[in-house]
């Protein structure tokens, strides 16, 4: 298809250097490090190097009680740190047999689901950035502190909000909050026609995306890659449809699913995504039911029975899962994290193989990697 | 001005490298601040406001910084290469507005060859960006280097076969002359010269993206390239090195936009009849630099092979064509 | 690249108009190393974007390279493996230099520090000196934008604004 | 390829009979560690769970010998790996390895673990069967010290390149 971005083995045998990519790099979004042994601009081999921002969110799920994990469980991607909350008092909701109520879930679920825009928003910016094109980034943070204002009146924090509490929500969402992301939702609408204007019909945007980085859906499967990247290779895996959890399986939504497995379809996927995410949070906020946010017997020391017991959310970079082990007493036993960006980063080595530098670096920003979410 | 022009001849010469430097260095310095200002007004936001009114003293102070960092000649480098690439590049630019008409009599040293020498010293500054890449001793750089070179020498040719067009048309290298040929009216520039061929147009356009090519523009920064390369050819020049790398990429811009303007927007010619020389040539060099900043503000970065896909397979025989055609017409009209 | 050594760039004779001078420049264009760590990476660039717009100031002008950085904005958690790299860039960094330590994580180690911790570097000074302290988990823009003002206030003595001080 | 809960229990069922029939002396793919055989014959299962409870439908428990058989079994169903796991079992000096899989068309999700001798835990790898498992036991050595046979490279991938400590040992406090 694109023959130039491939070096034929004709071409002999070329000497090659290592180039080290990071841990300090404009790229690489934080602090990742990539070995890459090149030939020329050709990459024979890039071998991701992560841990330079790894933090023990594991071990201090040892350290302390189970509800004192809650503000880590923020800044492991602090991107969709209401999707990462989630997942983690779900979890333990299953282990100590908590029913939420009603509408806590449905705050929930508007909650999550405007971080997840939040978080497309960045990554659409930063994506952009990686192409070269710096405008795109301060339009897209400009729609996000939009996002920010209305979560930041909820929850008091901008980015790392720690919000979900276990067995429902720290607070009630108030009129200003319901009425602001209507606003909001119909605010956001119309800017989907100008990033399509804007980026996405651009004619040198779809050279550089359009049939670079092919990834397919048996290259997802053995690496375990999921979220935008899967979908974006034609498997429509989406934890909010195959495994519903919270009350998601009550609203209508759609999961885009774009077969080309290329950069331009995890691009799409991701644009759609933020337009899906708009109609559930329309639903939900319209639905919105009545009710407490804080489940009656939440006691307060949690001792959940011995066993484990898994909880996998859809975050905005694909699945996030937690598993906990209790042996019954007030501090977890293992909380053990597994986080889309660590899978999603593994395929790189084989993906990249072949590639020219630029256009590895636009495989590796529509991967949509968050670093402390690899490192932990 | 004019008055100088009486002058005993070194004098004049003298009085017009003080103005040649000043202008450079004045351009070089504001057009950041436009940038700066510029980007800012694409982004919805401010810009600098604070240093100065407007954010006018902005360019100042970045000035004062520069000249006063540390100077590092990391170990390992060719110091004597690495000390002199920024130098090639702000001095060539320097004599490229030696041939420079800003107005009818407002020029350092008419030159029958002007368009040759304009085009002996802009190509000099790939050179100097080149000896910077390598001497550095930084892998960036080198690709970098590598990266300037190609993409210069593909772009150098469509540029030059367009001026060739141009040439056949206008019959002499001399600026003031081809500026003066197209006096009489906006319809008389050469970029709307259709009897003497119908893809004057086209001519512009392809010595636009060559310009921005040459001058290692967005969306054809593969030199700088930040998001790849860090900092390109530049990654290990602080301070003033950098800052001269800096300028000259802007005097750069400031050539090869007056050199549009020359070439194809009538120079000093007065579209409407009033008003001096000079200000109708800034008027258009600084409408073209905004597009060029502007075109910088919006495209994102091609890649590579697409670049040079650009030049190889759509500019050069397109822009043979326009040459092929212009001589056909030229022989037989 | 390799680190460089220690230079003592301190003047061996001082000029006191014309170090006021520098002193406005330098503080007037303080440009900040493109240098990410964590969560406090995406408030730097929150601060740089278009509501915060640290471009007022001229400080948007973020540099990949520290060669031609002056300001290196440690935004985020610092572990034992990226020390080494974080001492690296700030030697690569020419003098004048200056460190503003954004976040808990940067200032402490924040909220990664217990008893038995492995990996994290407690607070950035310990690796080399920081001029600004900005706290917060993780500060706001203009927490930083402040940070910012603050530094420019060490290096000129002078504020730029007056500080509001809360009703 | 529709796959229901029932068949996959069945597969696993029978491949956890093949493995209690085979005969002492032929060894499976991977020897294990000598320690292995010390040990007491891991508890063998295959157990459906209820999802609402525990949030995966097969639990499957396998001797350490088995879990490249069983990784074959769901690649060939497949299945995508989730996450490798450790646990320390410190009061029953043992580790416990969980393997975590889900399946990217059907919401099915099984966990297969296996013991090992918390003296010496060595596990044949499964990077073999999913590439992506090189990382995940890469990560497992890192905070557990557990050795994966014939893995491609284990040296730290999370922790500094010369890490000699396995932080999520309950036994681990720094000097």
């Amino acid at each position: 298809m694109m023959p130039q971005t491939e070096r034929s083995a004709a071409d002999g045998p070329q000497e090659t250097f290592v180039l080290n990519l990071g841990p300090q790099h404009p790229a690489t979004h934080g602090v990742l490090r990539v070995k890459l042994t090149m030939d020329g601009e050709y990459i024979t081999r890039a071998e991701p190097v992560p841990g330079y921002i790894h933090r023990m969110h594991e071990k201090m799920g040892e350290n302390r009680t189970w509800a004192q994990f809650l503000p880590n469980t923020s800044r492991i991607d602090y991107l969709s740190a209401m999707t990462y909350t989630h997942a983690y008092v779900a979890a333990v909701e299953r282990a100590a047999r908590i029913e939420v109520p009603l509408r806590a879930e449905y705050i929930r679920v508007i909650t999550s689901e405007l971080n997840r825009l939040s978080s497309h928003l960045v990554w659409f910016g930063a994506f952009l950035l990686d192409l070269g094109g710096f405008t795109p980034l301060l339009y897209a943070f400009d729609d996000r502190e939009k996002i920010l204002d209305l979560l930041e009146g909820l929850t008091g924090s901008r980015l790392t909000y720690c919000y979900y509490r276990i067995g429902g929500v720290c607070n009630d969402v108030d009129e200003a909050f319901v009425q602001g992301t209507r606003d909001f939702v119909a605010q956001m609408r119309p800017r989907f026609g100008m990033y399509r204007d804007l980026v996405t019909d651009n004619v040198i945007l779809r050279k550089r995306l359009e049939g670079i980085g092919p990834i397919s859906a048996e290259l997802c499967r053995r690496y375990g890659a999921t979220g935008p990247v899967i979908r974006g290779a034609g498997v429509p895996y989406d934890v909010r449809k195959v495994e519903p959890y919270s009350v998601y399986g009550q609203f209508d939504f759609e999961i885009p699913v774009f077969p080309e497995g290329d950069c331009m379809a995890r691009y799409r996927v991701r644009m759609e995504e933020m337009a899906q995410s708009l109609r559930i949070i329309e639903q939900a906020i319209d639905r919105l039911p009545a009710g407490p946010v804080m489940a009656p017997s939440v006691p307060r020391v949690l001792k959940p029975p011995p066993g484990d017991c898994c909880f996998a959310v859809e975050a905005a970079r694909g699945r996030f899962a937690v598993r906990i082990v209790s042996d019954g007493k007030e501090i977890p036993y293992r909380v053990k994290l597994r986080t889309p960006s660590f899978s999603n980063l593994s395929l790189f080595e084989e993906a990249s193989r072949g590639m020219l530098l630029p256009d590895a670096l636009a495989l590796m920003g529509s991967l949509d990697l968050v670093i402390p979410d690899i490192d932990r | 001005m004019n008055t100088a022009l009486h002058l005993a001849e070194p004098y004049r010469l003298l009085l017009f490298l003080v103005g040649t430097l000043a202008f450079v260095g004045f351009n070089a310095a504001y057009l950041v601040w436009l940038e700066r200002k510029g980007a800012g007004r694409f982004q919805r936001r401010a810009g600098p406001t604070e240093v100065g009114y407007a954010g006018l003293l902005q360019p100042v102070a970045d000035a004062i910084k520069l000249l006063s960092k540390q100077l590092i000649v990391p170990p390992g480098t060719d110091a004597t290469l690495f000390r002199l690439a920024p130098m090639l590049v702000m001095a060539p630019a320097l004599m490229c507005f030696v041939a420079m008409p800003f107005s009818d009599a407002l020029a350092a040293r008419p030159l029958n060859l002007g368009l040759v020498m304009v085009f002996a010293f802009g190509s000099i500054h790939v050179l100097a960006i080149m000896l910077g890449g390598w001497a550095s001793r930084n892998k960036f750089a080198i690709i970098s280097a590598a990266r300037v070179v190609s993409q210069n020498v593909a772009y150098e040719i469509p540029m030059l076969l367009v001026v060739i067009t141009l040439l056949m048309i206008t019959g002499t290298t001399d600026l003031n002359e081809i500026v003066r040929q197209q006096g009489g009216g906006f319809w008389h520039w050469n970029i709307l010269r259709l009897t003497a061929n119908p893809l004057m147009p086209v001519t512009f356009v392809v010595f636009y993206i060559c310009m921005l090519a040459e001058t290692n523009r967005a969306p054809f920064d593969m030199a700088e390239a930040e998001s790849e390369l860090v900092a390109g050819a530049f990654t290990e020049y602080g301070g003033m090195g950098f800052g001269l790398f800096f300028m000259g990429e802007y005097a750069n811009i400031v050539i090869g936009c007056s050199l549009a303007t020359v070439l194809f927007f009538g120079g000093w010619q007065s579209p409407i009849g009033v008003w001096p020389g000079l200000f109708w040539f800034l008027l258009k060099l600084y409408l073209l630099i905004f597009s060029v900043i502007w075109v910088r503000w919006t495209f994102p970065r091609t890649q590579f092979y697409g670049l040079l896909n650009l030049s190889w397979k759509i500019l050069i025989p397109l822009s043979l064509f326009v040459l092929v055609l212009s001589s056909v017409l030229l022989k037989f009209l | 690249m390799e680190p460089q050594t220690e230079l003592d760039c301190s003047p061996l004779v001082r000029f006191a108009a014309l170090d006021d001078l520098l002193a406005l420049g330098r503080a007037n264009s303080l440009w900040p190393l493109t240098f990410g760590l964590a969560c406090c990476a995406i408030e730097m660039m929150a601060a740089g974007a278009s509501r915060f717009d640290l471009s007022r100031f001229g400080a948007e002008v973020f540099r990949a390279s520290p060669r031609q950085a002056d300001v290196m904005i440690v935004a985020g958690t610092i572990n034992k493996k990226m020390a080494a790299a974080v001492k690296t860039l700030y030697d690569q960094m020419p003098e004048p230099k200056w460190v503003i330590a954004m976040g808990n994580c940067a200032i402490s180690g924040g909220p990664f520090v217990f008893p038995g911790q492995y990996a994290v570097v407690e607070g950035v000074d310990k690796l080399f000196p920081v001029d600004v302290f900005v706290p917060g988990c993780p500060p706001r823009p203009e927490a930083l934008i402040e940070g910012i003002l603050e530094l420019e206030k060490k290096i000129t003595g002078r504020r730029r604004w007056p500080v509001v001080k809360p009703q | 390829m529709m796959l229901s809960l029932p068949q996959l229990a069945e597969a696993f069922g029978q491949l956890l009979r093949n493995g209690a029939t085979r005969p002492e002396g032929q060894a499976p793919e991977h020897p294990g560690s000598p320690g292995a055989a010390n040990l007491a014959a891991p508890a063998t299962a295959c157990r459906l769970t209820d999802y609402a409870l525990k949030g995966y439908h097969l639990d499957v428990t396998v001797s350490p010998g088995e879990v490249v058989s069983a990784a074959s079994l769901l690649d060939g169903e497949g299945f995508a790996l989730d996450a490798i796991t450790g646990l320390d079992w410190m009061a029953d000096g043992q580790m416990e390895v969980v393997y975590d899989y889900f399946h990217p068309r059907n919401a099915l999700r099984v966990v297969v673990r296996t013991r090992l001798p918390r003296a010496e835990p060595v596990v044949p790898t499964i990077s073999t069967v999913f590439p992506g498992a090189n990382w995940h036991e890469r990560e497992a050595h890192d905070f557990f010290g557990i050795r994966f046979l014939g893995h491609p490279d284990l040296t730290p991938l999370l922790l500094p390149e010369d890490a000699d400590y396995h932080p999520l040992r309950k036994d681990f406090a720094l000097s």
